[in-house]
Formats: structure tokens, C-alpha cells, sequence
């Protein structure tokens, strides 16, 4: 990567501009080794869970993935679009009053493959995430957050006009 | 018909304006399709096509021809090769309806844009 | 060829919020081409973030995230000047990896 | 066409009524070309219609008209899906051509924060010349091939350039010239003709129904269209540029579109961005 923090205070300076309040960040980036010999995944313990994103519904990637069924939770706050723009990027966030969270998954009911993204919350992270998802057509979202070996969810509905199918 | 484009209640002037082009494309076609009986034969698909595609050229001119026109027009001549020659006429036919149609929406519209112009 | 990365790290008190942005095709295997040909799926499976060697974040993505894809997370222990390391590796074997000073 | 049998003639009068009845112009139209007038005029239809939207909201598009998209895209410029591009086309601009030269000795200068200027008219040619064609222009007198108006290369060159006026307002010039005020004019034409089979003008959709839906998406107004191009699109699943962004709007009214910086196209390009003259540039921009 080849910026300096000059460029990058241009950036967030001209992007205030235009996105008020939304404040923006600097960074410095280092070198990078773009496409070399993956160095070891040292956090990649546990393996990239196949089956469970193999699975069609959602009740079964729940299972795959964790073993056991998830009782819904109003100390899990998911945040997701009522229209989606464009099922393509659909923006969707979790964020949870429960402790000891160890991971938080989302599934998308109606997608081919019901799960979308599961994230492991390693210790000192917070039991938050954003991301942007798919969506084929209109769905309830559901996360997932393991707490204490136990599992809570959250659901919502999102309407999809435009399918997210393209992309 | 090929119209599928889905319209909120909230955009009843568009609708209506989608339907105007729509009856009048469809009249110009009922005017046309009678005309086309019995057995085409080559000759007669050849200058059906020439007529659409003279109308076509036309609309062209005005910088207003229609996507329909052009993919009518492929029909016909695949209509055409796969022998198919009354099919392939009454497709000419209806590529010319499309071609007159959008000839006379350019030719009205010289005038008629200046009515929707914000003042 | 510049970094498919991109990341922003702030501290702000002893949490460190982290958003991070990769460029990437994301197929999902369900969409065909111009030709009627199925484009194979092609994706990011899993992406990690190390604060100091320490690993803070895993994700285990599918084909229904984004193409592009984003993801914002926050940890606490992180400090201005540290570095934040991001890997990733998809479903063809294919990766990459930059390390960015959290500020 | 199966239906052609159902239609009466009824109701193909009523149709033939209301396309003429439409096509009646005002009585009051004056016939003086005054491009400064209708700026006002496009100007204070749109505060008018939107009175809660500062002028300079517009260039949002349709995020400033709903609650719920704007939510969703303040959360996707929190990392905008056109950062890549923007990287690209800042590398880009950098580049030298084979021959030494680069960009930069193409425009004033060095073609930073210069995007508010574009296009314009031109005396010596006699036309309107907008960014990407003099993008393309400059490539071709340093002995590169041109870029297709409508790719990726474009749009990050076209977005590099914006990003570095950002902000700047846009500073369209009509010189007192017949050919310039000829090109106003025509650019006006395009934008209120109906065109397509569904009969739509690009004013039917951004300035008669801005803020509705058309299908799923949300219209955006014209004021301020192209203050945020070129545009990351969701349903693209990548970046468009100018002529892209008119090329789609014919086919999507089934028309067949003309071809990239044709003359109208241009002439539109010079219309549209004189009547937002005085809002901020905001490209490249990200949309639905």
C-alpha cells in the first residue's frame, strides 16, 4: 500500500464535507504481501465450518454449527433495513447486552444457504458486528449470539425488491 | 404484450402515460395484423421486412427508435430462416407497427416536450 | 498491485474500533453469465484480525456476503500504534494480508 | 402481442386524446434562450417541492428523500464500495503514457479539483466537451487508445478527478455564444422529450416523480444528479459513469440508446449540470 496519512486526513476531511458527523478514521498501512504464501492462521483453530454452510435451512446450519437450538432473546438487538435498497448489500448489525458472547452467526431463512456469516468473538472483543449481506428476495434475518454456551437470537423481517441474486 | 414494467399505485402519472403509448402501439398493430392472411411466401416477408426496417431507419433519423423494434425485427428473420414465413410477415408487421409508432411519438414530441419543461 | 485491504483502526479509550473493507468478487455460485454459464462459486471463507500476534476476530464467511465485502467490529486492548494484521484466504486457495497501525 | 384483438377503439381514442392533450404547449412560451432563468426556475421547483432539503442535499439523490435509505447509506459511507475504484483512479491518474506525458499536462491545473468546470463549451470545435471525452481525447493525442466510456477505467478516472473536487460547486459557463446557447437548448430538448416505448422523458421519472418508486427503486431528482457521478451501483455491482448512467436510462424506458458522448448526450450533459450550478460536487457517489 503506498498512502501516507497525508492523503488519508484528505480523505476524511472531504468526506465530512459531505457526511456530517459521520467522523472518519486515518490509518497507516504497512507493507503487504499481496497473494504470497498464507502465513499461518494463527487465530484459524478452528476450521472454516463446511457443513454448516452446506446446509439449506436454517434451522439445520444452526445445528451444524453449534449442536444446539437458540431461544429468542430481547438482549440481542439486530439492526437491518425494513426495504433493502438492493438485496445485493444489504446492511445488517447485532449488537448484544449479554456477556461472555463467544460468537455471533446470521442467517439469512430464504437464501439457498441459510447462513450467511458467523464471526467468532475471541476475548476482550465486543459482542458487536456489522456487515453487509445478500439477500435473494424478502427473508427474515436472524442472528445468532452464543453466550455462556448457550444460544440467543433475534429475528426481522427485511423486504427485498431487488434480488440479490446478481452478485 | 411486453409490458411488465411493475408500477406503485403512487405513480399513476407514469401508468397512465405507459398506457397511452401502449393503446396507441396496439392500435397501429390491430390496422397492421389484419392485413396478413393466408400463406406468406419468401417474397412477401422480404418486403414486409424492408417497409419495417425503412420505418425503422426513419425513427432512427429522429433519434428515437425503440428496443422493441429492433429485437421484432431479429424475430422476424429468425422467423424468416427457420421457413416460417407467415409468422415471419406478421413479425415484420408488427416491427413496423413499433417503428411507426416511435416515428410518430419523436415527430409529436418536437413540439409536445416543451410542455412538461419546468418554468 | 495495490492491497485488496483496506482497514481503518481507531482507539478511542482502551477500545479500538475496526471496520475493514475487501475487494473481492464474492460469487456465490447461483448466478450464471452473459454466456448462460454458472459462475463457480468464488469467496472469501474466513478472515482474521491479530492485534500484537494476539488474534481478536474470525470470521467464517459464506457466499451471501457482499461482494466487496465489509465488516465492523470493536475490541478493547489495543493501543495507538499497534498493529492490526488482516488475512484472509478463499475457497481457491488464493489470499492476502496487510498490517495497518491502529491510530 | 397477444391482447391486440381485446383493445377497443375506444380506448385507443382516449389514449390518442391524452397524448395530444399532453402535447399542448403552454401558450406562454417564450421562445428567448435564457440558461441563467431556468436554472432559477429547475432550481426552486425542486426547494419547493422538497422544502425541508437544503440545496446542497440534492446531490444525495434519493438518500436525502427517505428516512430509511438514508440509514442504510450512511452506513455504506462509513466504507464506500467506490473506495477501490477511487484508489484505481488516483494510481491511474498518476500513471505517465509511454510517451512521458500524463493527465495531469491535459488540464488545468493538473486536473485537480478542476471536475466543477466540466463540461464546457468549447469555441474553437463549436460543442460541448465534458470529462470523459476529454479523458479520453488526452489519451489519444499522447498515442493511447481511449478508454470505453462506460467501464471501470473511466469511472475511476472520472472518480479520482471528483473526489478532488469535492465540495466545489458546480461552475458551469455558457459563454454568449448562438452555438453554446444552441447546445443548452438541445440538452434541454433531450431532457423533456419523451422517448421509448413507455413514453418516459428523463423529466417524467427525475423531475415529475422524484422520491417515488419505480419499481423498487427510489427516483432521484435531477437537481444535483451529476454532482455525485460516476456512482458505485448496487444493482451494478460496480461503477458508472455519465454515459452509462443516460445509456441505461434510454434502454430502461426501451428506447435504443444513442451512442456514448453523441452529440445530444453531451448537449444533455451541459444542460443538466447548468441548471445545478452553485451545489457541491460529491462523486464519485454510491447508489441503490
Amino acid at each position: 500500500m503506498t498512502t501516507t496519512d497525508d492523503e488519508f486526513s484528505g480523505y476524511s476531511a472531504s468526506r465530512r464535507l459531505i457526511l456530517k458527523g459521520v467522523g472518519l478514521v486515518a490509518l497507516t498501512g504497512l507493507g503487504i504481501l499481496p497473494f504470497g504464501p498464507m502465513p499461518a492462521l494463527a487465530a484459524a483453530n478452528d476450521k472454516w465450518p463446511e457443513d454448516a454452510f452446506k446446509q439449506k435451512g436454517q434451522a439445520e446450519a444452526i445445528k451444524s454449527l453449534y449442536g444446539k437450538t437458540a431461544e429468542p432473546s430481547d438482549q440481542v438487538k439486530l439492526d437491518a433495513p425494513e426495504i433493502a435498497e438492493n438485496g445485493a448489500v444489504v446492511p445488517i448489525s447485532v449488537t448484544t447486552t449479554l456477556t461472555d458472547v463467544t460468537s455471533i452467526s446470521f442467517l439469512v431463512a430464504d437464501n439457498p444457504n441459510a447462513l450467511a456469516a458467523s464471526y467468532q468473538i475471541l476475548p476482550g472483543t465486543l459482542p458487536s458486528v456489522a456487515n453487509r449481506l445478500k439477500m435473494a428476495k424478502t427473508s427474515n434475518v436472524t442472528a445468532i449470539v452464543e453466550a455462556g454456551g448457550k444460544l440467543y437470537s433475534a429475528t426481522k423481517e427485511v423486504k427485498v425488491t431487488v434480488g440479490g441474486c446478481g452478485g | 404484450m411486453k409490458m411488465t414494467m411493475r408500477l406503485t399505485g403512487s405513480n399513476r402519472p407514469i401508468a397512465r402515460l405507459v398506457l397511452a403509448t401502449t393503446l396507441l402501439t396496439t392500435m397501429l398493430q390491430i390496422t397492421r395484423a389484419s392485413s396478413a392472411q393466408a400463406a406468406a411466401s419468401v417474397d412477401e416477408f422480404k418486403a414486409a421486412y424492408a417497409v419495417a426496417e425503412a420505418a425503422n431507419t426513419q425513427a432512427g433519423a429522429l433519434r428515437n427508435q425503440w428496443t422493441a423494434t429492433a429485437s421484432t425485427l431479429a424475430d422476424a428473420k429468425k422467423a424468416a430462416d427457420a421457413g416460417n414465413f407467415d409468422a415471419a410477415v406478421a413479425l415484420s408487421k408488427e416491427a413496423e407497427a413499433l417503428a411507426k409508432a416511435s416515428i410518430f411519438q419523436g415527430t409529436s414530441e418536437k413540439q409536445a416536450w416543451k410542455a412538461q419543461e419546468i418554468r | 498491485m495495490a492491497s485488496t485491504i483496506r482497514v481503518r483502526a481507531t482507539a478511542t479509550g482502551d477500545t479500538t474500533e475496526v471496520q475493514a473493507l475487501i475487494q473481492h468478487p464474492m460469487d456465490s455460485g447461483f448466478v450464471k453469465d452473459a454466456q448462460g454459464q454458472i459462475i463457480p462459486p468464488h469467496f472469501i471463507q474466513q478472515l482474521t484480525f491479530e492485534c500484537n500476534g494476539k488474534a481478536v476476530f474470525v470470521a467464517d464467511w459464506g457466499t451471501a456476503v457482499s461482494k466487496d465485502p465489509y465488516v465492523k467490529f470493536s475490541f478493547k486492548g489495543g493501543n495507538k500504534g499497534d498493529d492490526l494484521k488482516i488475512s484472509w484466504i478463499d475457497n481457491k486457495g488464493a489470499s492476502d494480508t496487510t498490517t495497518a497501525k491502529i491510530s | 402481442m397477444k391482447v391486440r384483438s381485446a383493445i377497443s377503439l375506444a380506448s385507443v381514442a382516449l389514449a390518442l386524446a391524452a397524448l395530444t392533450l399532453a402535447a399542448a404547449p403552454p401558450a406562454s412560451a417564450a421562445n428567448a434562450i435564457d440558461p441563467a432563468a431556468d436554472a432559477r426556475a429547475f432550481q426552486k421547483f425542486f426547494t419547493t417541492k422538497f422544502p425541508k432539503l437544503k440545496l446542497e442535499d440534492f446531490v444525495n439523490g434519493p438518500y436525502s428523500l427517505n428516512e430509511d435509505m438514508h440509514r442504510q447509506w450512511v452506513e455504506k459511507e462509513e466504507f464506500p464500495p467506490y473506495e477501490f475504484s477511487l484508489d484505481m483512479g488516483k494510481e491511474m491518474f498518476a500513471q505517465p503514457f509511454k510517451n512521458g506525458k500524463s493527465y495531469a499536462d491535459c488540464f488545468a491545473n493538473g486536473g485537480i479539483g478542476i471536475r466543477q468546470n466540466y463540461p464546457y463549451f468549447d469555441d474553437k470545435e463549436g460543442k460541448v466537451v465534458t470529462l470523459e471525452l476529454a479523458l479520453n481525447r488526452c489519451r489519444q493525442a499522447n498515442g493511447e487508445a481511449p478508454f470505453s466510456y462506460v467501464k471501470d477505467e473511466m469511472a475511476a478516472l472520472t472518480g479520482y478527478m471528483a473526489f478532488t473536487s469535492r465540495g466545489k460547486p458546480f461552475d458551469i459557463k455558457i459563454p454568449n455564444d448562438p452555438r453554446a446557447l444552441e447546445a443548452f437548448e438541445t440538452g434541454k430538448q433531450y431532457f423533456y422529450t419523451r422517448r421509448g416505448q413507455l413514453n418516459f422523458s428523463c423529466a417524467s421519472c427525475h423531475v415529475q416523480n422524484p422520491g417515488e418508486r419505480i419499481r423498487a427503486e427510489i427516483l432521484a431528482p435531477a437537481l444535483g444528479i451529476l454532482n455525485a457521478m460516476p456512482i458505485y451501483r448496487s444493482e451494478w455491482g460496480g461503477m458508472g459513469t455519465i454515459s452509462r448512467r443516460f445509456i441505461t436510462c434510454n434502454v430502461q424506458t426501451r428506447g435504443v440508446p444513442l451512442d456514448p458522448q453523441s452529440d445530444e448526450y453531451r448537449d444533455l450533459e451541459y444542460y443538466l449540470s447548468y441548471v445545478s450550478n452553485g451545489l457541491p460536487i460529491s462523486g464519485p457517489g454510491a447508489r441503490p
